[in-house]
């Protein structure tokens, strides 16, 4: 057994199932319906959150490996089990969707005001999706869940949308499975070469050089397209813009994070050669999404959009730090996802802020709000500065490990992946300015209301996260250090053998 | 009756396994006949379908007693259920459709046209 | 001898009514044909010594099915002077086509052997000693038995199907079947069914019951364009 | 400890201020933010004292893990050195009177608590910046100053200049942060640690590394260098990034005294004095900076004489004394910069503040050809004023003086080639500096009023708690040059410096600056009175003759007056092309090609369907008969394939 004496993580993964069974036994008038759903869905959330923290202080740093493993037979015949754990990398991604979670909830409280309790159900499916996609240590489990989250994420787009949520949602669906279909393509492909789906038993496994090409293109096709990268990216300003607040919210702060996840779990410990081999494609694309998408999204109109080019310019220096294979480029990319997380989210319900009470996400329609929403003013400010990377709050820490790892590769890198720097200040201050600041002489601002004491309540946990990050990251990095270590260790070795057997050979 | 392999010594007045079949394949393209050269009519086709069904169900029973299996004879029991389910919906649906379209020729039915 | 007279006698009628079947114009014919090839059938299955499978083809096909068409037959009342027209444009096409799967299939026929090993893959042996029925059911009940009881299913299925599908819901749209909902009943208050009416004196009479009404509460949120409104109950 | 304290109470004035400032109104907004403060500058300066006369040891004072990442480790620490306690002495003291000062100043604005936390919050970057242990730390300090500066440029956030000088501020500094940040990066990839103890400690031990840029080897010494100067080029305004700081005006005068004198553009400076144990050894890199900073300082100069905003000519005046510091550190005399530094600041925040003080009087007119006159009204501030200017001019004994013939004495004495660029373009700009001085204290307070009536009638002396800020820092304008000079550019600066300057062995320019020729020293002073001179000339006695010239040479008064076209040149070369560039690659780009591909996609596979589903005729005739030919084909391929 665990440490924890009993199944935490499977409770953990399955207990949203639960808050669904019972908003499914819910009946009675609409109103009554909406408002318990809405409790049971908060109190779920809130359950797995807590349930999560018992899993954080249970946590062993200081241990690389994988923990809180349980084992259940599946498929036998097939090498297929139904097998949990964390390590270190992935512990924290179970922790950044717990706690997403009932913020989302709560974001969702008011705004959605129609078809709550499927609403809440999609929402309870997606967390356990979310939760599964990181706690699995099988890699068919693995690709379950990551199929999974796209069906709630696809209702959540397409039924509580915007005006084009049809065609954002089916680019979003058609997007991610067409990777996906690759992906099981190289699910079976392992198997077939390793006998077993394990992943701690696929990261040591060596496949052959060729094999490995193959296998990583494959693997790329469907985290490339999550993460996103250039030029894969246009489903991503679509799907935000059109799903409701905290759609956007779960989408950019978890979804997107399982494609670099599995670069990090998958690409770069099972198939070391191949990511040496296409490590300076990554590097192309990568640098090429920052520049790229922080000008676009200097050119944007619409404040969603705006922040999801954001994102794609954000996640261009994860994949960045993700293939400097060291631990400076890795811890970096892995921090930047996290306060990418807490961030980009709570941007994006800034935005929904004003969304509720003016209806438009046209920048051009707002300006001189810092005038009446001062403590709005206050908050979007610390989260434009921690999402500009501003030292002292979240985004820094990240951004500047990535910035020291890829100098290690090249001074180049460095500089023009750090070009993300001064484009972010450019197009978030613009943002900002074209907001926030000016007078006020639009009529329907005049009366707009400052922050409610719920949105106040949504907000607080991610001030104090972002400055918390900010502040002392290294709670945080603590809880990877000895993962990223390993796992730089390992791809060390691998490399190592491969030059040595090439070495041999020649 | 006795098993029968074709070419060891059947006499021809003997009733064999080969008779049954040619009766049944010859059921089977008149239900088949049924089905696609009546285009008045969804019942017939219906009726045609029943037709294929007992050819298949001859098929069967005559295999079944050719190899002294009488699993062929369950299968045929399974598949006169079937039949018979099948021809109890078939037919309500054809009463629903008279309803509401007030016609059950077949070039009519074409609600499923791309 | 006999059996061989009596074979060729039945499949005779059996082809020759399922000739009819497909061929009358009448479909109150085409049924009856039906039940001639039915009876033929079940006559073909003696021959074969399957005893049981010919008394539920008569019992089941022509008592129950034969006579549902025959009921739906005439229940419908087709149109018999739309039923002329019996050959089609692409008749020869589709008999050139059976002709050619009536071919194969005796090529088929000449053509086949059996497995060597074929009398050691039987499954149920056929037991002279027993009765077919007898084994039969000893079949079914045994080794058969979740098959047989799923066939019983798709049996109910079909019930139902069948009685759904052709269930008139009588006044739908003008009145919608009444449906207790008890949560209803019991959150009533007075204040929806009574209205206090001040009765002026010399005024004509007015309605003094208000029928229950629920209205469709107006969506608040003009905004939510893909806004259903909360539905009435 | 006192150090810490001196830090962290502008924090937390800045934090009560910004939570509470509405609850508990201005008076005790300001209250606090001054308390913290004066608690502050007192413990700042009985550390600086402590340290320095009263036989404290330097140290450093660790205060928790920040970030950590493999080897990559840095601590939140502060490090109490004399580097960092003159400059958290100075900090503190000049920040409490800006504070004090903006009571005054400020007393109409609508949010007052927003204006005092913003005023902490920025000293209390400062203070983490001049305090960090380690470059990262620095760089904790370096945005937290471009980030206040940016709150407070933008103060009046309905002004829309206002809010582009503030975004302005913000990104051409993020372009030297961005140059800092790698430099930094590279520092930790050639020494393994970005803690300053370390760093120097293992300066010779490194000396010999390479790093490849462009296939080239370089030096890593040099690379680091130039990148940290490219940071420091940011903040402190240099030749290239200075475009912010004239625009930087738009800002209450207050914030400008504290941008210019105490906080932000003088960081640049530090950071170079802070590195001078391994830009000592990177000879190529300080050319650099003593080449930028030359050129900063003329090219600053030459701007401040034609100028008509009085903040503005004021402003230019910091980017060419901000010049002056680069070229010291270029030279090797990091002392010399970082007293010129010092005295700067006393002489700066006096002239910004009686700026200020004129501003108010004047009714908020900025534009000095509609001033003059008013010496008689406002005695105090004109005097003040003259104090300042003389500082500025580098005039005997005043503070500007020691620091300014230190620095020209240095370039001279230099070995180093370049150096005597750096002294000509210095002594060019003493010159000019004098010239517009006066310039502005003659058009200022001199000659016929030439404001309106109105304007005229309200010109009054500022209120106590503006004018006394302005006599204490005009004691310090005037003190602070005899008495520091001998400490920190004397024999034996060591004394005074202890190990927070360390040099390579091979420089002794401040031996060596004793030694200049006469002429050499007395150069400045007298193209500093010459300058005055002209000024008297050009605009007492004879008025005509820089409107002739204006007219004479009005191609070279126009490239003057619009600065050099810097922002012209910046708007069309990168400005605009990028903004061209962003929207083509969202409209063409990303709109059309690359959405267009999958759309296209889309669009084939629906109009293909459209004609397949054709196919689909809802005849059961039809589905029976494709059924039938499926049946005949099957049997005919078991039949004959098999």
């Amino acid at each position: 057994m665990n440490q924890a004496g009993f199944p935490l993580l499977s409770m953990l993964t399955f207990l949203p199932l639960v808050g669904v069974a019972i908003i499914l036994t819910i009946r009675g008038e609409e109103a009554v319906v909406a408002s318990n759903a809405r409790w049971t869905a908060l109190w779920t959330s809130l359950l797995t959150a807590l349930l999560s923290v018992v899993l954080w202080a249970k946590f062993d740093p200081s241990d690389g490996g994988f923990q809180f493993v349980e084992t259940a037979e599946w498929l036998p015949a097939w090498g297929i089990t139904y097998k949990m754990g964390v390590d270190g990398i992935s512990l924290l991604f179970v922790m950044l969707a717990t706690v997403l979670t009932p913020i989302c909830i709560l974001a969702a409280w008011e705004t959605i005001q129609s078809r709550v309790r499927e609403f809440m159900i999609a929402f309870l499916v997606l967390e356990t999706m979310m939760v599964g996609v990181f706690a699995s240590l099988d890699f068919v489990l693995f690709y379950m869940f990551f199929e999974g989250v796209l069906i709630p994420m696809y209702l959540i787009i397409g039924i509580w949308g915007g005006p084009r949520r049809v065609y954002a949602a089916i680019k979003f669906f058609l997007y991610t499975l067409a990777g996906s279909l690759l992906l099981l393509l190289a699910v079976l492909a392992m198997w077939s070469a390793a006998g077993t789906t394990d992943i701690p038993t696929l990261m040591t496994h060596a496949f052959s050089p060729r094999v490995q090409t193959w296998l990583f293109l494959a693997l790329f096709a469907s985290f490339a397209v999550k993460v996103p990268m250039w030029p894969l990216h246009t489903w991503l300003p679509d799907a935000h813009v059109e799903a409701p607040t905290s759609g956007s919210v779960i989408l950019a702060g978890v979804l997107i994070k399982m494609g670099a996840y599995g670069f990090l779990r998958f690409s770069v410990p099972m198939l070391p050669d191949a990511s040496q081999e296409f490590a300076p494609f990554i590097f192309a694309i990568s640098v090429i999404a920052v520049i790229y998408a922080s000008l676009v999204a200097l050119a944007q109109t619409d404040m969603k959009k705006l922040i999801a080019y954001s994102s794609v310019a954000h996640m261009g220096i994860v994949t960045i730090g993700i293939f400097t294979f060291n631990a400076q480029g890795i811890s970096g990319a892995l921090f930047q996802m996290l306060s990418h997380g807490v961030v980009s989210g709570a941007l994006f319900l800034c935005v929904g802020v004003v969304y509720d009470r003016i209806h438009t996400r046209e920048i051009a329609r707002y300006g001189g709000l810092s005038d009446r929403m001062p403590a709005y003013a206050i908050t979007f400010m610390l989260f434009t500065m921690a999402s500009i990377g501003l030292p002292g709050t979240a985004g820094f820490a990240g951004e500047v490990l990535v910035l020291v790892g890829s100098l290690k590769i090249s001074l180049w890198l460095s500089l023009l992946g750090g070009m993300g720097m001064i484009l972010g200040a450019a197009y978030m201050l613009w943002l900002y300015r074209r907001m926030m600041f000016g007078a006020l002489d639009k009529i329907d601002l005049k009366g707009i209301l400052d922050l409610s004491p719920r949105e106040i309540a949504i907000f607080a946990p991610l001030v104090l996260l972002t400055l918390w990050m900010g502040i002392y990251p290294s709670s945080f990095t603590g809880f990877f250090e000895a993962s990223v270590g390993r796992m730089v260790d390992h791809h060390q070795a691998a490399i190592g053998a491969a030059t040595k057997l090439a070495g041999v050979l020649r | 009756m006795t098993i029968i392999i074709p070419g060891t010594g059947a006499t021809d007045m003997e009733i064999g396994l080969g008779h049954f079949l040619a009766v049944s394949a010859m059921l089977l393209v008149l239900g088949i006949f049924g089905i696609f050269l009546n285009r008045k009519n969804v019942i017939i086709i219906l009726m045609g379908v029943e037709l294929i069904l007992l050819a298949v169900n001859l098929n069967l029973v005559a295999f079944s007693q050719a190899l002294g299996d009488l699993s062929g004879q369950v299968f045929a029991l399974f598949i006169l259920t079937v039949a018979a389910a099948e021809a109890a919906i078939g037919l309500a649906i054809v009463v629903i459709h008279f309803r509401n379209r007030g016609s059950i020729e077949i070039d009519d039915v074409k609600l499923m046209k791309g | 001898m006999i059996t061989a007279i009596a074979f060729y006698t039945f499949a005779a009628i059996l082809l020759v009514s399922a000739t009819m079947v497909i061929s009358s114009r009448n479909p109150v014919h085409a049924v009856l044909f039906l039940i001639l090839a039915f009876f033929n059938a079940a006559a073909l299955f003696l021959i074969a010594g399957a005893e049981f499978l010919a008394m539920t083809l008569v019992i089941v096909y022509v008592g129950a099915v034969a006579v549902l068409f025959l009921f739906v037959v005439m229940m419908l009342d087709v149109d018999r002077a739309k039923l002329r027209e019996g050959v089609q444009r692409y008749a020869p096409l589709g008999i050139t086509v059976g002709l050619v799967l009536l071919i194969e299939l005796a090529i088929v026929l000449t053509g086949w052997t059996f497995a060597p090993d074929m009398m050691t893959l039987r499954f149920a042996p056929i037991d002279p000693a027993v009765h077919n029925t007898h084994q039969l059911g000893r079949l079914i009940y045994t080794d058969y038995v979740y098959l047989f009881q799923t066939a019983g299913l798709v049996l109910f299925v079909a019930m139902i199907g069948a009685i759904v599908l052709t269930l008139r819901d009588k006044g739908v749209g003008v009145r919608p079947s009444r449906h207790q909902n008890i949560a209803r009943q019991i959150a009533r208050m007075p204040a929806e069914t009574l209205a206090m009416v001040e009765i002026v004196a010399g005024a004509p009479t007015q309605a003094f019951l208000k029928p229950l009404v629920v209205e469709t509460v107006a969506a608040e949120h003009g905004h939510d364009d893909h806004h259903p409104g909360h539905g009435g109950h | 400890m006192l150090f810490a304290v001196a830090v962290f109470a502008p924090l937390l004035g800045s934090v009560i201020a910004l939570l509470l400032g509405r609850a508990i109104g201005d008076r005790a907004c300001q209250a606090v933010t001054i308390g913290c403060m004066a608690l502050a500058s007192v413990c700042g300066v009985t550390a600086f004292v402590t340290l320095v006369y009263g036989g404290g040891s330097p140290g450093v004072v660790s205060l928790g893990d920040w970030i950590q990442a493999g080897s990559f480790h840095t601590q939140w620490a502060l490090r109490y050195d004399t580097l960092s306690a003159v400059m958290v002495a100075m900090v503190t003291f000049i920040a409490t009177l800006i504070h004090i000062y903006s009571i005054g100043y400020m007393s109409h604005d609508r949010s007052i608590w927003r204006f005092f936390s913003y005023l902490s919050l920025f000293t209390f970057a400062m203070l983490m910046l001049v305090t960090a242990d380690n470059l990262l730390q620095l760089f904790f300090g370096w945005e937290g100053v471009g980030l206040a500066s940016y709150l407070l440029i933008g103060f009046w956030y309905d002004r829309p200049k206002a809010c582009a000088a503030a975004m302005k501020a913000f990104i051409v500094n993020r372009v030297g942060d961005l140059g800092f940040a790698v430099g930094i990066a590279l520092v930790y990839a050639t020494f393994g640690s970005i803690d300053f103890t370390t760093i120097f400690a293992a300066v010779p031990a490194h000396q010999g590394d390479m790093y490849q840029v462009f296939d080239v080897s370089w030096r890593s010494f040099e690379v680091i260098g130039v990148l940290l100067f490219i940071g420091a080029m940011g903040k402190s305004a240099q030749l290239g990034l200075h475009v912010w700081l004239p625009d930087a005006m738009e800002g209450p005068t207050p914030v400008s005294a504290l941008i210019h004198a105490a906080t932000m553009v003088t960081a640049g400076v530090f950071l170079m004095a802070r590195m001078s144990p391994l830009l000592d050894f990177a000879p190529g890199a300080l050319e650099i900076v003593t080449i930028v900073g030359a050129s900063t300082a003329l090219f600053a100069a030459t701007v401040g004489c034609v100028q008509t905003d009085i903040k503005r000519i004021i402003a230019y005046s910091t980017c060419s004394q901000l010049g002056y510091m680069f070229i010291a550190a270029g030279v090797g005399a990091y002392q010399a910069s970082m007293f010129h530094l010092l005295t700067h600041a006393f002489f700066k925040a006096l002239l910004f503040l009686g700026a200020g003080s004129v501003i108010h009087a004047m009714s908020d007119e900025q534009d000095i050809r509609r001033m003059g006159g008013i010496w008689k009204l406002i005695p105090l501030t004109y005097a003040v004023m003259w104090i300042g200017n003389l500082a500025l001019s580098g005039i005997p004994p005043f503070a500007g003086y020691f620091s300014k013939d230190a620095i020209l004495e240095a370039a001279w004495a230099s070995h180093a080639g370049y150096a005597h660029y750096g002294f000509w373009c210095g002594l060019v700009a003493a010159f000019l500096t004098a010239f517009y001085s006066w310039r502005l204290l003659i058009l200022t307070f001199h000659g016929k009023p030439r404001a309106d009536a109105h304007t005229m009638a309200h010109v009054h002396e500022s209120p106590a708690v503006m004018t006394v800020p302005l006599i204490l820092l005009a004691i310090g304008a005037v003190v602070t040059g005899f008495a520091f000079a001998e400490q920190m550019l004397g024999h034996d600066w060591m004394a005074f410096w202890g190990a927070s300057i360390q040099l390579n062995p091979a420089n002794q320019v401040l031996h060596e600056m004793h030694d200049v020729p006469e002429l050499v020293a007395l150069a400045p002073t007298v193209l500093g009175g010459l300058g005055i001179a002209l000024a008297y000339l050009f605009y007492m006695f004879a008025p005509g003759i820089p409107a002739f010239l204006g007219t004479r040479f009005g191609a070279v008064h126009r490239f003057l007056l619009n600065k050099w076209y810097f922002d012209e040149l910046y708007g069309a070369v990168i400005v605009r092309p990028l903004m061209g560039l962003a929207r083509t690659l969202w409209i063409v780009a990303d709109a059309q090609i690359i959405d267009g591909m999958p759309n296209g996609v889309a669009g084939l596979t629906a109009d293909g369907a459209e004609q397949i589903v054709k196919v689909q005729t809802g005849s059961i005739a039809h589905y029976a008969f494709a059924m039938l030919i499926g049946v005949v084909f099957l049997v005919t391929v078991y039949l004959f394939i098999r």
